[in-house]
């Protein structure tokens, strides 16, 4: 089995693991970081540790980290938290927001029921952007969608499909000077690009651990102190997190991303390389089908992505052909339904073409050999339903 | 030699195994060249349910004697065209004519949401049988 | 240091780690269970394996639990959600929630944010019963306070604080023949009670790992099926958990929560007695000390926990004047905010007393040792303590 | 002998080291029996702070030969109760009234928000000194 879906999920690092094991075992350091006594301090200091790993990636203040049990969490409190903060004046006209069609389900998703819902009695307006069809959604675009009434824009910095990078930085900066909150959905580009929050004013930025060699079920939001993000919580209870998210701290997870973050911040530069050498070697060996298209713009990529449709095949056949190569076709999260990615869609493939796709993305531990041999099974398999099928004329 | 833990593997996606195993070695696909003689072609399939089924059946001394076919489809749509192909050998266009759906799927081990697979399949077969009908002299 | 503290949390249980360890591990089977190839599959079927062990324990049907990050979210999940579903079609008089004023506080927080934002941009309306001074919530308490707008009545079978049980299999066949929706927070209540939803009608049922030798951050919302109870999802996202809660699913904490249940069946009666006893020869031991006062109704008490309160000595210098005991002052979760126990405030204890107040809990690998050296230290402190006090008149 | 981790988990709560060491171990804890000559008593503090400092100083010869304290309330109090014990022997009732609160709360290290407890400490002198100057013929 080659596993070519580090984008859906990747394992842990070796040293994450080891740094959980601590907080894990049973006669390790399990209080609860809240308890006010010896045993709870000492989890407490493990988990404030972490958050300065982890801002310590992101150019943040430990201060500005706000666990969660992932990223759909954090883009769902990051939206609703925020519209909810800054809705709760507001009077009549409906509080807008402007995010994109090719965002990760859990933002449209969140979106929608708040156009369907309305937010504290408001009714709730959202613009999805049409990206180009390379998937890239310009700041000029983004303004030029923004009404006196646009309380958000959310953005994802890296899309989990295509891999393509949007403008972020210069996105931020614009916003800033018009006093719209920007929130980015970063899931997919901690640890693949250079986040300098300290430089880059973004207010409020998604995270999960498990797309950078930590644990599965954690996550950060953070939030900025200074001007600072305001939001409401979402998860109501002791008031953990400085009020906005209840619920006992996972230690072990927490430390979990803490390490990886850490071992991100280390290893970032040389993954690139890593990465990008692969997916361009794959990419390269792949010429040898003809009719074959890349998604997204190529020379605005995340190293660790490719994705790739081809002509002339059925999708799930596709699929089916390559068992022994564990990628995705389309999210992850999505491809339970199998419904061809809205993504491929909204960059201009019909369905047809958008099914036979295959998202291929990259890890630490991937090798040569392993893009060898999927781009062998890859091409054999393509050209074997090619040849399979009734329809096609080389 | 597999093991039953190799065999769920090797079939992640759970088809049915008479799917599966023509899915993955499909006899007779394929078609006949172009000057053959006594070939007869049948097609179904829908741009909607994006699967097209062709049947090729050379028929000699009124009998099947050799088969083909391609599929453009899901792995079902490929094992419906394999299986047709081998169930079609040695038959007479009569015996054709009592293609029977529910054995094609109860053979195929094919759920409901795929039952289009095997209509394809009888579409193809009536589709043959018309073009050969037209044929006779 | 004597942790007495496993009310606020657990160690894993040496099986429920050495069931997660495949799952976490740089080499183990780490794939996103939502992903459909091989590795995906694997992990899925673990996902369902331990969703069969979760329901066992508290005879459900396994498509009744919907997996959480934790009883805060299924707490919140379940009032918030039900709510908002149930509520959808009302207009004009306020939605309805009856709970108590010793509930955990996550679920009177939600409540309180429900009072101040609405649902729905509906108004909401909560009673907060009083309990009597043993702790105790009846069913007849709860019959009294419905209304015909009543939609929900959520109530905990066990208090986190003092232990006091309330009588949920009755309060339940009186709610069901009335068509009231009952949620449960059973955090504290799973592995020490014996508890079977087929035979008890509770609609909604809050479940955490922690609280029972499985790991933190995660956890476990029943949804009962026939008659169907039926939520919003507060997390958007991707449609997991038949789309009640998005996010990817954490599979080793998955296979934690599903191994510690599965431990706690084996378990719960040999606990109960291990527990029972360790929690009487405490309080045996504590009379020793004049003027000390048991909270909550000593025969209507879950096992693990015994919460007494000392007259004549002041709440900070007893904590900390047994550093050496890991023990709780009020819930941990509340207990970073100093302020006195709002449950023993609801029991009529004054904040001079509610803050002089310890809990006690126990677990599996409590000895009787442990609960000498405690009783022994307690008493010596808590004598010193009224020594210099300048108040005390023995 | 501690190392430094041992100290930590010692003093889990992380009270400023002078508090830490009073708290676990007063000197002159109690109070005089009842006939001893030379007895003044001073008490301060408030119910709504939930404490109470009682200071007894046993004077001959115009200075503090002895000195004992009772305190209800937090470590910080009663710390505050056996410093002023210590810091008394040996004055005059002129020195103890030139008894800095700043002093008092540097020798502690007690934080703002402790400064009450301070200030309980400075209210038993002065309450103590106003019955030694009434019980002066
Ligand atoms: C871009 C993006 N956002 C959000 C998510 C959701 O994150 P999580 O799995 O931590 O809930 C993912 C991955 O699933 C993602 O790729
Ligand atoms: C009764 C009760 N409900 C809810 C919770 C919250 O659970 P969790 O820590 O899993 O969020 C706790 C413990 O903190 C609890 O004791």
């Amino acid at each position: 089995m080659i596993y070519l879906d580090y984008a859906a999920t990747t394992p842990l690092d070796a040293r994450v693991f080891d740094a959980m094991l601590p907080y894990l075992r049973p006669d390790g350091v399990f209080a609860n970081p809240a308890s006010t006594h010896g045993p709870g301090f000492k989890a407490r200091a493990a988990v404030e540790r972490a958050r300065a790993q982890v801002a310590a990636l992101i150019g943040a203040e430990p201060g500005e980290i706000v666990w969660t049990s992932g990223a759909t969490e954090s883009n769902n409190l990051a939206i609703k938290g925020a519209l909810e903060f800054r809705g709760a004046g507001a009077t009549g006209r409906a509080l807008h927001v402007v995010t994109s069609r090719t965002e990760h389900k859990c933002v449209l998703d969140t979106c929608r029921h708040l156009e369907a819902q309305g937010c504290n009695g408001q009714p709730v307006r959202v613009t999805y952007l049409k990206p180009n069809a390379d998937g890239v959604v310009t700041p000029e675009d983004v303004l030029a969608a923004l009404t006196p009434e646009t309380l958000l824009v959310s953005l994802m910095w890296v899309n989990n499909e295509i891999g393509v990078v949007q403008d972020i930085a210069r996105l931020a900066q614009l916003l800033r000077s018009r006093g719209v909150l920007l929130h980015v959905d970063a899931a997919q580009a901690a640890g693949k690009l250079a986040i300098d929050l300290a430089n880059t004013p973004i207010d409020l930025l998604s995270l999960s651990a498990h797309k950078t060699y930590g644990p599965k079920g954690i996550g950060a939001l953070f939030v900025r102190r200074r001007p600072r993000a305001r939001l409401q919580p979402q998860m109501h209870g002791g008031g953990h997190e400085q009020g906005m998210r209840s619920g006992t701290l996972a230690t072990h997870q927490i430390v979990g991303m803490g390490a990886a973050f850490e071992v991100a911040a280390q290893r970032r530069a040389s993954d690139e390389q890593h990465l990008t050498a692969l997916r361009e070697l794959l990419w390269s060996r792949l010429q040898a089908l003809p009719r074959i298209l890349r998604n997204g713009n190529a020379s605005l990529m995340a190293p660790h992505l490719l994705n790739v449709s081809f002509e002339g095949v059925e999708g799930e056949s596709l699929r089916a052909a390559l068992p022994e190569l564990a990628v995705s076709s389309g999210s992850a999260c999505s491809s339970a339904t199998a419904e061809p990615s809205y993504v491929l869609r909204a960059l201009g493939r019909d369905d047809e073409l958008a099914n036979a796709s295959l998202r291929f993305s990259f890890g630490r531990t991937t090798t040569v050999a392993d893009i060898e041999t999927a781009a062998a099974a890859v091409i054999r398999q393509v050209q074997w339903l090619r040849e399979l099928s009734p329809l096609w004329t080389a | 030699m597999q093991t039953e833990t190799d065999a769920t593997q090797a079939n992640p996606f759970g088809y049915p195994p008479p799917v599966w195993q023509r899915f993955n070695a499909p006899a007779r696909a394929g078609r006949f060249a172009m000057d053959t003689p006594g070939v007869v072609t049948g097609s179904a399939g829908s741009p909607a349910a994006h699967s097209r089924l062709q049947l090729q059946l050379r028929v000699a001394d009124g009998r099947v004697a050799d088969a083909r076919f391609l599929a453009y489809g899901c792995p079902t749509s490929i094992a419906v065209g394999a299986w047709l192909a081998e169930w079609a050998l040695g038959k007479t266009p009569a015996e054709l004519r009592g293609l029977s759906l529910s054995e094609l799927r109860a053979t195929l081990e094919i759920a409901d949401d795929r039952a289009h697979c095997a209509v394809m399949g009888e579409d193809a077969v009536r589709a043959l049988l018309a073009q050969y009908e037209d044929a006779q002299p």
